[in-house]
C-alpha cells in the first residue's frame, strides 16, 4: 500500500541537508507553507537557496527563515512589500543574495525544471538590464532570451486537501506556485488542511497528480487564515496601497 | 484653472474605454482602481497573474479571505465564470497573447513606448520586478496609468528612459492626471486634454513635441 | 454580455479559410470533435494542414475529411493505425505530406505557441533520425533538440461542458490535447455535449478557462460514444491487438 | 526441451519484479499484457499518456467508455485515487522524470542499451513513434519486451542496431521469450534464462558475447 502521509510537519522535514535549494510555495502569504516553514526552522537546516516569488512578510513563515540567518540565497520575483522589514535588513546589510527573476520566467523556468526542458527562449526582460549576460535570439523576427530551468531539492507547498498517493487540490489563488514546484523538486512535502480517503479527490479535478508528491502532513485549519494580517497591497514602490501620497 | 483630473476620474476613463469582453490585467498600485470603475453589469474579465480570471471587487469586510487575493496581496472576489489556475498557466496567458489589455504604472515612459516602471535605479533601493516585465511583453495592449509629473515636477514621459527598463516599446497609450497620450510612430500624440490643458501647454510640460503645429 | 455560444455546428465553423493551419483534438477518436469535422467538410475549406496526434481511423471524423482531398499535409506523431486506411492510401500514394513528430514533442510545441515561448530544448529523439537538421546543444551534460512552437488558425476540440465565457472542462481520457490546442490557435471552436449556465463549472475545476475559445456549440450526446466502433488497441506494426502473430 | 515461456509468464515475470508504489508506463502491444498480471491489490499506478494516473484493468463489456482509452486506444477502467490531465501535463511527467519504470516492444536492441521499435525502414512502411521516444528518454528504467527472434530467427538483440532509432542508450534490462538480459557498460548479460537456455545457447542465439566464460 502506497501511504505517504506523515504524522507530523517534523517528521515531513526530516532530512533536509544543509545547502539544499528549497523550493517554497506561496504568493505573499495566499499558499505559503508556514506550518513546513516553522519545521524546518526548527529542523536547523542552514545554507539554503530558497525560490519563492517574493522574500516573506511580517515576522511569520518565510520571514521567520530568514531572521535565522540560515539564508544564503534568495531567487525570487518581488522581495520589495510593504511588510518584507525581515528580507530588506538582511539585504542592505549584504547579508543575503537576491537572485531577481520576472515572474513569469520564474514561474515558466520552475515549469520546465519539471517538465525535463532543458532551455527555452523566453519573450520576457528583453532589451532590459536584466538581460545582461543573457543569450538573445530573433525567432520568427521577434527577440527572446534564453531561460534555464530552476530545479530544486526539496519544495515545501501548501494545498487544501491530499490524500495517501499525494494527490492534491488547493484553494483559489493558493494554488499560485505549488504545482508546478511540486514537479521540479527531487523531493516534495505538502502539508494540507486535510487528507481524506483514496478516491474522494474526483480524478477529474486532481490539480497535483500524487506522482509529484513524496510526503503529505495535516495541519488542520490554519489559524492564520483567521487573524486578519493578509489585507492590504503595495504601491510601485512597495508602499501600502492605503497611502495614497505615490503615483 | 483646472489642470487635472482626479485618480478616481482617470480610473473611470479607463475603464469606459475598455470594451466588454476584454481580458484586462490591472498592474497593481494605482491601475487597482480601474476594477472598481468598471461598472458591475459589465462582462469585463480581470485576469490576475497569481492565478485567477473572473476577479471581483473587494469583499465585505467580514467576507475577506486570505486564499482569495491579487496580484497587489489585496482581498478580492470571485464572479460566476472565474477559473483557478497555478503561476505557469496563468504566465503563459500573459506571455502567449492572451490578454487584451494591461494597464500598468510607469515612473517613465519614452516616446518610442519604451516603459520604465521596476526600479528607479535610486542607490540602496531593493528591487522588484513581480509581473510586470511580463506583462509589457504579453499584453495586446499596454496602458500606463501614472501622474504626468513627479513629485519634483519632472514630466514621466521623456524622449528617452533614464530608468531600467521593464519592457522595449510595449506601451500604447499613457492615461494621466493631465490628459491621455497614445504613443505613435512619431512620437506621443494628445489622444484627449482635461480641463484647460491644451498640446501647446503639454508639450510645454513634458518638454517633448507632441505635433502640435 | 459575453455569450460564445453558437447555435449550430455550420456557424461555428463559419469563417475558417483555405490554407488554413487547423488542429483537431482528440487522441485516437477519443476526445475528436466529429460534428465539428463534419461541419468542416460542408464548409469546404481546403489547402489544409491538420495537426492532430493521428491521421484518422475508420471512415468517420478526421479520416472522413482526409479522403475529401482537402488535406495538403498533417503533422503527427502517430499516423499507423489498425483502422487508418484513408490516411494510408493518401500517403502511400503520395497526395498527403507527413511531418511526423514524437508525442511529446508534439505536445509541448503546441504547448509553447500557446504560452509564448519562441522555442525551446527538447530531450527527446536526440541521436535518432528525427533530429537531423535540428540544432542539437548540451545542457549540463545533457543532450538536446531545439524545437519549435506549432501555432494554428484554427482549433476544433471537444469538451464535455462549456458556458458562455468559453469555460470548458472534458471528460476522462477524451481530455488530451484540447486543453492546448485551445490556447495555440488563433480561433478555437469548441464543442461540448452540454452548455451550462455560467457559474455552474467550479472555478477549481474548470480545464480551459474562457479566455482560450472563440465559440462553443452543443451538440448533445454523442452518438458515437455508443457505437461500440472505439475499441480494441494496435501493436507496434499498427495491426489490431487481437491478432496475436506480432511480437 | 523447453526454450520459451508464453508472451502470459512473460509479462508475469516483468509484474513481479516491478516495486510496489512505482509510477509505471506500459507500451503499446504485448506490454499491456503486464497490466493483466499485476495483482489487483498491489499499488503500482499505471501512468497512460494520453492522460491518466491510475489507469485500471480493462472494463467488463457492458461498461465500456469510449471517452476511457489507454495508449494502445483500448478500453481502460480508472481506480480510485486516479487523475486525469492534458497532454502537456502527461509528457511532462515523463520527459521530466517522474516515471519509474517504462515497458517497451521492440525491433533491436543493442548492447550500449540503444533501443528501435518505430520503424523497421522497410520501404513503403508508414512510419509511427507515438510517445516512445518520449518514454525512452523519459523513464529511470526502460525495460523492453519482445521475443529473443525475429519470424525469420534473427535476433532482435544486436550489437548495432540497423533499424532507425528511438532512443539512445537507454534501455536497462530487456525481457524476451527466452530469458531476461540487463544492459550492462560490458553489454548484455544474462539475468535469468528460462526453461533449458544457457548462457552459451543464448550467445549462440544471439551472436553476441554475453559473458560466459
Amino acid at each position: 500500500m502506497i501511504d505517504k502521509t506523515i504524522a507530523d510537519t517534523a517528521a515531513a522535514v526530516a532530512g533536509i541537508a544543509d545547502g539544499s535549494t528549497v523550493m517554497i510555495g506561496g504568493f505573499g502569504r495566499a499558499g505559503q507553507p508556514v506550518e513546513l516553514i516553522d519545521a524546518l526552522i526548527d529542523h536547523g537546516a542552514s545554507d539554503l537557496t530558497i525560490v519563492n516569488n517574493n522574500a516573506g512578510n511580517g515576522d511569520v513563515g518565510l520571514a521567520r527563515l530568514l531572521s535565522t540567518g540560515r539564508v544564503r540565497k534568495i531567487i525570487c520575483s518581488f522581495p520589495r512589500q510593504s511588510d518584507s522589514w525581515v528580507f530588506d535588513d538582511l539585504y542592505r546589510s549584504g547579508r543575503i543574495e537576491l537572485e531577481l527573476v520576472p515572474q513569469g520566467n520564474l514561474a515558466e523556468r520552475i515549469r520546465a525544471a519539471g517538465a525535463g526542458i532543458g532551455g527555452f527562449y523566453s519573450p520576457t526582460a528583453v532589451g532590459t538590464e536584466l538581460a545582461e549576460g543573457k543569450e538573445e535570439r530573433v525567432i520568427d523576427g521577434r527577440r527572446y532570451l534564453l531561460e534555464y530551468p530552476i530545479h530544486a531539492d526539496v519544495a515545501l507547498i501548501s494545498a487544501l486537501r491530499g490524500d495517501r498517493w499525494g494527490n492534491l487540490v488547493y484553494r483559489e489563488t493558493a494554488r499560485n506556485f505549488g504545482p508546478i514546484m511540486a514537479a521540479a523538486a527531487t523531493s516534495t512535502i505538502a502539508q494540507v488542511d486535510e487528507i481524506v480517503p483514496l478516491g474522494d479527490i474526483d480524478p477529474e479535478s486532481v490539480v497535483t497528480p500524487g506522482l509529484f508528491v513524496d510526503r503529505v502532513v495535516a495541519v488542520g485549519e490554519r489559524a492564520w487564515l483567521q487573524d486578519g494580517a493578509f489585507i492590504g497591497g503595495v504601491d510601485l514602490e512597495g508602499r501600502p496601497l492605503a497611502t495614497e501620497e505615490n503615483a | 484653472m483646472s489642470t487635472r483630473i482626479s485618480r478616481q476620474d482617470l480610473a473611470a476613463r479607463i475603464a469606459a474605454d475598455i470594451p466588454e469582453g476584454s481580458i484586462v490585467n490591472l498592474g497593481i498600485g494605482a491601475p487597482t482602481l480601474v476594477a472598481d470603475a468598471i461598472p458591475a453589469e459589465a462582462e469585463i474579465i480581470l485576469h490576475t497573474e497569481n492565478g485567477m480570471l473572473g476577479m471581483g471587487g473587494a469583499p465585505a469586510a467580514d467576507q475577506v479571505d486570505p486564499d482569495l487575493i491579487n496580484a497587489g496581496k489585496q482581498a478580492v472576489t470571485a464572479r460566476a465564470g472565474a477559473a483557478y489556475f497555478h503561476h505557469a498557466d496563468s504566465f503563459a496567458m500573459m506571455r502567449g497573447g492572451h490578454l487584451d489589455v494591461c494597464v500598468l504604472g510607469a515612473f517613465q515612459v519614452a516616446e518610442n513606448g519604451d516603459l520604465a516602471n521596476w526600479s528607479t535605479g535610486a542607490e540602496g533601493a531593493i528591487p522588484a520586478i513581480g509581473g510586470a516585465m511580463d506583462l509589457a511583453i504579453g499584453a495586446k495592449d499596454v496602458y500606463v496609468m501614472t501622474d504626468l509629473l513627479t513629485r519634483d515636477g519632472a514630466s514621466k514621459l521623456v524622449a528617452r528612459c533614464t530608468s531600467p527598463l521593464t519592457g522595449v516599446g510595449c506601451v500604447s497609450r499613457v492615461y494621466t492626471d493631465h490628459a491621455v497620450f497614445d504613443v505613435t510612430p512619431d512620437g506621443f500624440r494628445v489622444r484627449e486634454a482635461f480641463g484647460d490643458n491644451t498640446v501647446a501647454s503639454l508639450a510645454e510640460l513634458t518638454g517633448l513635441d507632441l505635433g502640435g503645429e
